[in-house]
């Protein structure tokens, strides 16, 4: 029984863990989709800010330099696809994707040029880090059922990261909904006209609000890189960009219903990896491409039977003129 | 000038010349990486290593080549071919049934496969006995282990994967019968390669289900793994190259597979104009395959580990242990 | 009565415009426009379709910039490049096309750019209060917690005025505040005016109602072409007058019709009701014939399930349970399950004009060719089994633009590009170019001008002269006594009353309409 | 889209031909400073670049071969696009539809004759393919499941099956490619239909010709028939749909089909075409650059046609880029490849407006 405790416990803070970028970029994305800006390039900048922080932690030995070179970098691009969305008026896939494009290119060359590892930045040493806080009182309570391995492993023993990542569901959904800011840019997305003739700047809110996703995305990034791995790793983003713009989407763009999408795709990881090589139904061996496919399965099942319509932010990829 | 058996004769006919003509202008042997990039810290790496050596030792330079593809590959060794590469080497277990074609339409070409075999009378093909060197490692595992578990994780689900999993598991056992074996695939795409989150996650996940000495063979996921091992102050064993330095105090041992030496030795016997078409396969005997031993890990292997180890070796090449691996 | 100018009103003006231009593109929107406005005065602007009226209003509220002039606020020059500024100096717009978010609460709408601080929970409380004082002065009660987009189009027009007033408006721009409104609510806001009037507030309206011109307005602009023609005290003047300035001819009032032999039923629908998502009966057992030859206005205030009858008649909707027999196609009584879908019914004779043009009628970015074949687009004249061709598609839409007089006479321009009449007109062209038997119209003449409602009138009775049976949906009284052979009133999903169209007065529609509205209350 | 109507004043050459040339100029320009940053000749990198996609020896049949399957994953999205719905599928669908070839050929190549497995192979491709877009059409028509979340999952999942298929089905013995295909049920090559031109040793083949052909279809069915009007109606307003008559549900899931079955005739030109077996991942990343391809393409099919080969150009300019110029890492050519979308593509006003408004200027003085 304790054992089956521990085990969920095990499945649910790797869950959480595996959860903390799509978390992070999420809510970045979520606030820029709420103000009207379609971001398929969180991919991108969450690969940026990744290396970024690895590199500059690496050449400069600071963390807090790393860190603030990964969220400026991320925020940087942000602003370049605000420019090429807002300014512009230029299809807002097009730029997210030629961002991505960009991304998965430049850190490759910046990366061989600069460490000759292809692509690769050298191993941060742990100092530069964001290592496990174990929590005061672990040992104490280990012994304890049920709580003991929940304390363990699912409250304690994570990296800072994944306290921030559900400190910015909350500081999202705040934002969005208990402050005029969030109050100004839900309407931004629904009808900025209306947001116009309020007196308020339509594109001031847009870019706001995409300052906030370079936020998001760079701390994901410094996540990755620098909290969950010691290094960058050519393309270690590994499509959580996109994953992270589907939990937006299956969470109907409303902060906890997208952390929850995160979660169950970070669950769902957790639990294929773990199921593997476990005996069941008899069998000797079940192929690892079904828990490989497990997720992504269940997701469309989840989807399909109870989530139902997605209606988008009504402005979403438009660009703003004024005309009827 | 080309063999009657090739179906596409015409087409090869008129080709062939003009292939030879621009032979003799470049010349020099060439090597192709698959998609992990001639970076990936193990697999294609070592093969770079090879390369390297040959440039250091005799002066002469290389031709290379990095996929972005799989699907490129006809044709980047056709390039290679027109612009004098010779031999050229292959890299991956993916590149067998393109480079089966090529050659045929190609019969004044040389050519080196690493990692799968095509039997064609221009044709190296380079294997190991991947199975042989984890069987090695695997033991190593069972002995530094003290939970009686160990944990393999490969990148995909594909035969030469299987060949390291299934050697890592024989050896494991051949310590400790009741030794267990927790396996692990990262993915089912080339992404499976360079997603060292998730191989961290995989890593972490079989700790926790007692796992303390862990085997990756998944390119650049492995750093992942390594990390995970060294924050969860457990073991880990690298994969193709010598990857002991990466984590003193917890890499155990690496299972190096000596792709730059077959890289070399292609390179060199191609120079010497000694060619020799077929199959070759490396393992303990012919130092295709090895644990490695060096100072990074002497903290963590103990003489008499290593005594049994090298007895299991010697074993090994004597026959007297038998391994059967398959890749199926 | 001649065209000349009549002096502008005497000051104090809340409001002078001098010498405004506004281009955009090739059209001249707005052409050295001058306009005063006394403060504390309700002032109509009028004029048709495209005239120029919403583009100068959205000059003085900045939120276009003009070319050149000068906007001059109680006597006092004022940059006007942008909403802020409006707000700023008091002016307040109810626009022609609602600016409500429609997720959000009546309240948050309202709040919208007026918070007091930062934290929206304290804004909204503080606003709450100071709302309810408003509501209460003028009598515009709103559900201050509902979805905008869940509520009634008369209630949303209500959180546009709130909007306006909530932020001290001492200029309130109201542009075609009516359009939407039934007559009863029309005079509701009217009485707010008058209020608003006596607090000092100065009211500009748009409208092409000349009745409420003449009802509430004490000072009249007109506006043609982009121009401004003409300046009227109210007082002095007569809709007769302000109609021949608006056109620029007489415009004819009254509506001959043939006589007809009405007898033969063409679509006859039994016990029809419709339940809908949320569970609530928007029809309860619809009971009613429709002959060839006349037109049927069906009257009653909007929300009464005029929209979901129109709806389910036309295909695009299916009703709970009933029986609808279209006896001109020769076979058996539908039920409301086999009742067939628009395409279908398009095909065999029944054709539906709809009461939201823009969002349902025409694609705004399809060429005005393409818009002129939704729901044709399988019709054979227009190409093969498989393909349309262009040529045919081009030809069938000049043909409609020929008997209609659409304007531009350009198939190839964009849809959203026609003025809101012209789109209207082309709507109306294309459901009545195959002749069909059966005419299903929604709020024909909603947003469009005095000249072209003249010519949609013309248009619906020929039809009915040729034989149609047409159902007329409006919430316009005058439009349904003027059109219609026989009136159906609606109260509450309910047929509540039937009267003979020559029979008929405002009084007893009316009465029959607000015992509904009674009983809704 | 309210600038169509500006443009359409001005001539075509300008619009369509001078800015877009610009707006690469700008992006090579870009693309340069980094060269220089790097300390390497941009008009070395360019020459190789361009030599590498243009030389008629193998440049030029390399660069259409590569267009080819990206003319057929961007038309996929161009169709998707128009009934308003966002296919992130196409990897899925062209990996499916890869088996659905494959399997014609290995199972019937041996015994029909050629052209008959040309048809055969072709349908099974549409098929499949369009088998595999019909699933995500079906969960957004009735179940409201979101085609943007359910086409990345369903790529997910054809990866693990095709893994699968692979590892314990097709795969020949210890590769993880299929056995090949008989000689007969392999599409002709370039270079033997036309000699003439010289194109050995090149994988073009003849189902350039077809995705010409194909993009001229699209073009029909969007534009000039009656399925495609019913298609641009739902993708542009689903109320003006249901008000016409016309099934959204059932629009959206014929033209996920359409699209899905569009995506997998890129495995007639790599699998039938190029290759001859089937082998691991062979779309790698193709149908996703279908994305980038229909949107540079404005969603017009010869549009789609144009960007798919510029796109085909610089993958093989860059891969020649490789063997001439060593020193510059590969990767260089996907940093000119995201700097020419944004340039070309998401920038377009930047460079569009002024020249258009200086050209008017001229022509009205
Ligand atoms: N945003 C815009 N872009 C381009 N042209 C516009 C725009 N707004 C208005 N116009 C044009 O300016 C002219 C005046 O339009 P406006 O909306 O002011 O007319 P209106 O008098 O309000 O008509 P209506 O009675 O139909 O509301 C029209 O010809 C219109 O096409
Ligand atoms: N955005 C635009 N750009 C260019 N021309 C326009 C634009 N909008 C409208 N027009 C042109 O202006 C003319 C009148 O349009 P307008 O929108 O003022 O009509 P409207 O009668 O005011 O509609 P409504 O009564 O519904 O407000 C039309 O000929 C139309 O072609
Ligand atoms: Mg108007
Ligand atoms: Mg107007």
């Amino acid at each position: 029984m304790n054992d089956l405790i521990v085990t969920i416990a095990n499945v649910t803070g790797s869950g959480l863990r595996q959860a903390v970028p799509l978390i992070l970029v999420a809510m970045g994305g979520l606030m820029a989709e709420r103000s009207g800006t379609v971001d398929i390039g969180l991919e991108g900048k969450l690969l940026l800010s990744a290396f970024a922080g690895a590199a500059v932690a690496s050449l400069s030995g600071s963390v807090s330099l790393a860190v603030l070179a990964a969220v400026l970098t991320s925020v940087v691009f942000s602003m370049l696809h605000g420019f090429a969305t807002i300014s512009q008026k230029g299809d807002h896939v097009v730029s997210g994707l030629a961002i991505n494009v960009l991304a998965s290119g430049l850190t490759l060359v910046l990366g061989q040029a600069w460490f000759q590892k292809g692509g690769q930045t050298p191993l941060l040493p742990d100092e530069l880090r964001f290592k496990p806080i174990v929590f005061p009182g672990v040992e104490a309570v280990r012994g304890v059922p049920v709580i003991g391995p929940i304390y363990e492993k699912i409250i304690s023993g994570h990296h800072v990261f994944t306290y921030v990542a559900i400190a910015s569901v909350f500081l999202t959904a705040f934002l969005l909904y208990r402050t005029r800011l969030g109050l100004r840019i839900r309407a931004v997305g629904e009808e900025p006209n209306a947001v116009d003739t309020a007196g308020l700047s339509v594109i001031g809110l847009r870019y706001l609000a995409l300052v906030f996703t370079g936020v998001m995305c760079g701390l994901a990034g410094v996540a990755l890189s620098m909290a969950q791995n010691g290094g960058f790793v050519r393309e270690m983003s590994a499509n959580m960009g996109y994953m992270a713009l589907a939990a937006v989407i299956f969470g109907k763009w409303r902060p906890w219903p997208a952390f929850w999408a995160c979660f169950l795709f970070g669950l769902l990881g957790a639990l294929s990896g773990s199921l593997q090589g476990v005996p069941m139904f008899g069998l000797p061996e079940i192929p690892s491409q079904i828990f490989n496919a497990l997720p992504y399965v269940l997701t469309i099942v989840l989807l399909a039977s109870f989530v139902g319509k997605a209606v988008a932010p009504k402005a979403i990829g438009r660009p703003y003129v004024k005309e009827r | 000038a080309c063999g009657d058996k090739a179906p596409k004769k015409d087409a090869a006919a008129t080709d062939a010349p003009k292939t030879e003509a621009k032979a003799d202008a470049a010349g020099g042997p060439a090597i192709i990486f698959d998609a992990g990039g001639k970076f990936d810290k193990s697999f294609n790496e070592s093969g770079y290593n090879g390369a390297e050596m040959f440039k250091k030792e005799t002066g002469k330079s290389y031709l290379d080549f990095e996929l972005k593809n799989p699907a490129e590959l006809e044709g980047v060794l056709r390039k290679m071919a027109q612009r004098g590469g010779n031999p050229i080497v292959t890299m991956g277990f993916n590149s067998g049934e393109a480079l089966n074609k090529v050659a045929a339409e190609l019969p004044k070409s040389n050519f080196v496969i690493i990692d799968s075999e095509v039997k064609q009378p221009n044709v190296k093909s380079v294997q190991f006995r991947e199975e042989e060197g984890s069987f090695l490692v695997g033991a190593l595992a069972a002995m530094a282990s003290k939970s009686g578990k160990v944990g393999f994780i490969g990148g995909m689900d594909i035969p030469v994967i299987r060949k390291f999993s299934c050697g890592f598991e024989q050896g494991a056992k051949h310590i400790n019968a009741k030794a267990e074996v927790i396996k692990n695939t990262v993915g089912t795409t080339g992404d499976a390669w360079n997603n060292p989150t998730k191989g961290g996650e995989l890593a972490k996940a079989q700790f926790d289900r007692g796992v303390d000495v862990v085997f990756a063979a998944a390119g650049g996921t492995g750093n992942g793994v390594y990390q995970a091992a060294k924050d969860g102050k457990k073991y880990a064993i690298g994969v193709d190259s010598n990857q002991n330095y990466l984590f003193p105090g917890t890499m155990l041992t690496s299972m190096v597979k000596r792709v730059d030496n077959a890289v070399l030795a292609a390179f060199k016997e191609s120079a010497a104009g000694s060619f020799k078409a077929g199959s070759v396969s490396m393992g303990l005997a012919e130092d295709g395959v090895d644990w490695a031993d060096d100072e990074h890990n002497k903290a963590l292997v103990n003489d008499e580990m290593r005594i049994k180890v090298n007895a299991i070796k010697k074993d090994i090449i004597d026959g007297k242990i038998k391994i059967t691996c398959d890749g199926k | 009565m001649s065209d000349s100018h009549d002096a502008q009103p005497a000051g104090p003006y809340a409001v002078e415009l001098k010498r405004i231009n506004k281009r955009f593109g090739a059209v001249w929107a707005n052409k050295d426009i001058d306009l005063s406005v006394p403060k504390a005065t309700i002032h109509g602007i009028i004029g048709e379709n495209g005239a120029g009226k919403s583009t100068l209003m959205s000059v003085l509220y900045g939120f276009y910039e003009a070319d050149s002039g000068d906007v001059v606020i109680d006597g006092e020059k004022v940059k006007m490049t942008n909403s802020t500024h409006a707000i700023a100096h008091g002016v307040g717009m109810v626009h022609q096309h609602f600016m409500l978010v429609e997720t959000l609460s009546a309240l948050e709408n309202i709040l919208l750019g007026a918070e007091s601080s930062w934290s929206l929970d304290a804004s909204k409380a503080k606003a709450r209060q100071k709302l309810e004082a408003i509501s209460q002065k003028f009598g515009l009660e709103v559900p201050l917690d509902e979805p905008v987009g869940e509520l009634a189009v008369g209630v949303q027009q209500r959180v546009e005025i709130l909007k306006a007033l909530y932020r001290q408006a001492k200029i309130l721009i109201l542009d075609e505040p009516t359009g939407v409104l039934t007559p009863q609510e029309a005079d509701q806001l009217f009485d707010v005016l008058r209020d608003l009037r006596t607090q000092g507030v100065t009211v500009l309206i748009i409208t092409h109602k000349l009745r409420e011109i003449m009802d509430v307005t004490d000072n009249v602009s007109v506006m043609r072409g982009g121009k401004m023609v003409a300046h009227r005290k109210t007082a002095n003047t007569n809709a007769e007058e302000l109609a021949e300035l608006m056109v620029g001819r007489p415009v004819a009032k009254d509506l001959p019709k043939g006589n007809l032999d009405q007898s033969q039923v063409y679509l006859s629908v039994r016990d029809l009701s419709y339940t809908d998502g949320k569970g609530i009966k928007r029809l309860k057992s619809i009971s009613f014939d429709l002959h060839a030859g006349e037109i049927v206005g069906l009257a009653g205030v909007s929300g009464n399930g005029q929209t979901e009858l129109l709806k389910i008649l036309s295909g695009e909707m299916r009703g709970t349970s009933g029986m609808i027999d279209f006896v001109a196609d020769g076979k058996p009584a539908y039920t409301c399950q086999t009742w067939p879908n628009p395409k279908q019914l398009r095909a065999v004779g029944v054709a539906h004009i709809p009461e939201d043009r823009i969002g349902q009628g025409l694609l705004k970015n399809f060429t005005m060719q393409e818009s002129a074949i939704l729901g044709y687009h399988h019709d054979a004249s227009l190409g093969s089994k498989f393909s349309l061709m262009v040529k045919k598609v081009r030809d069938s839409a000049l043909a409609l633009i020929k008997a209609f007089d659409v304007r531009p006479n350009l198939p190839e321009i964009r849809s959203a590009n026609m003025s809101g009449g012209n789109q209207q007109k082309l709507i109306i062209a294309r459901e009545m170019a195959r002749q069909p038997k059966v005419l299903l119209v929604g709020q024909p003449t909603r947003g469009v001008d005095i000249g072209a409602i003249e010519l949609i009138y013309k248009e619906l009775v020929k039809a009915r002269d040729a034989g149609a049976a047409i159902l007329v949906v409006s919430v316009e009284l005058d439009e349904v006594l003027t059109l219609s052979d026989r009136i159906l009133v609606m109260n509450q999903g309910q047929i509540t009353g039937e009267l003979k169209g020559d029979e008929a007065d405002p009084r007893t529609i009316g009465m029959l309409m607000a015992s509904s509205e009674a009983m809704k209350g | 889209m309210s600038d169509k109507k500006n443009s359409q004043a001005l001539p075509i050459w300008l619009t369509g031909f001078a800015i877009p040339v610009v707006q690469l100029v700008l992006a090579f320009g870009l693309a340069s400073l980094l060269v220089l940053s790097i300390g390497q000749s941009p008009l070395e990198v360019l020459s190789v670049l361009f030599r590498g996609a243009f030389n008629f020896d193998t440049g030029l049949p390399f660069t259409l071969f590569n267009a080819t399957s990206l003319i057929f994953t961007g038309l996929a999205v161009l169709v998707a696009f128009h009934a308003g719905l966002f296919n992130i599928g196409g990897e899925g669908q062209a990996y499916f539809a890869g088996l659905g070839v494959a399997l014609v050929c290995l199972w019937l190549g041996p015994y029909l004759p050629a052209p008959l497995v040309f048809l055969v192979a072709i349908v099974a491709a549409l098929i499949f393919g369009g088998f595999y877009g019909f699933i995500p059409g079906l969960l957004q028509a009735k179940r409201g499941a979101h085609v943007v979340v359910t086409t990345i999952m369903l790529n997910y999942i054809m990866f693990a099956f095709m893994d699968f298929v692979m590892r314990f089905w097709l795969g020949k013995g210890e590769s993880t490619d299929s056995e090949n295909f008989a000689e007969s049920s392999i599409l002709p090559r370039l270079s033997e239909m036309l000699p003439f031109l010289g194109f050995d040793d090149t994988p073009l083949n003849f189902a350039f010709f077809f995705a010409l052909v194909t993009a001229a279809f699209v073009w029909w069915l969007i534009w000039r028939s009656r399925l495609g009007y019913e298609i641009r109606v739902v993708g542009q307003n689903p109320q003006a749909a249901g008000y016409a008559g016309i099934s959204v549900s059932r629009t959206i899931i014929i033209s996920m089909m359409i699209s899905g079955a569009l995506a997998g005739l890129m495995a007639v030109n790599m699998v039938y075409g190029a290759q001859g077996r089937l082998s691991l991942s062979f779309t790698s990343g193709i149908g996703f650059m279908g994305i980038a391809v229909a949107l540079m393409g404005r969603n017009h099919p010869v549009g789609v046609v144009l960007a798919a080969l510029l796109f085909g150009a610089l993958a093989q300019g860059g891969s020649e880029m490789q063997f001439d110029l060593p020193d510059i890492s590969p990767e260089f050519n996907v940093v000119i490849q995201g700097l020419i979308i944004f340039f070309v593509a998401a920038l377009d006003g930047l460079i569009r407006k002024p020249i258009e408004t200086l050209y008017q200027k001229k022509g009205s003085a």
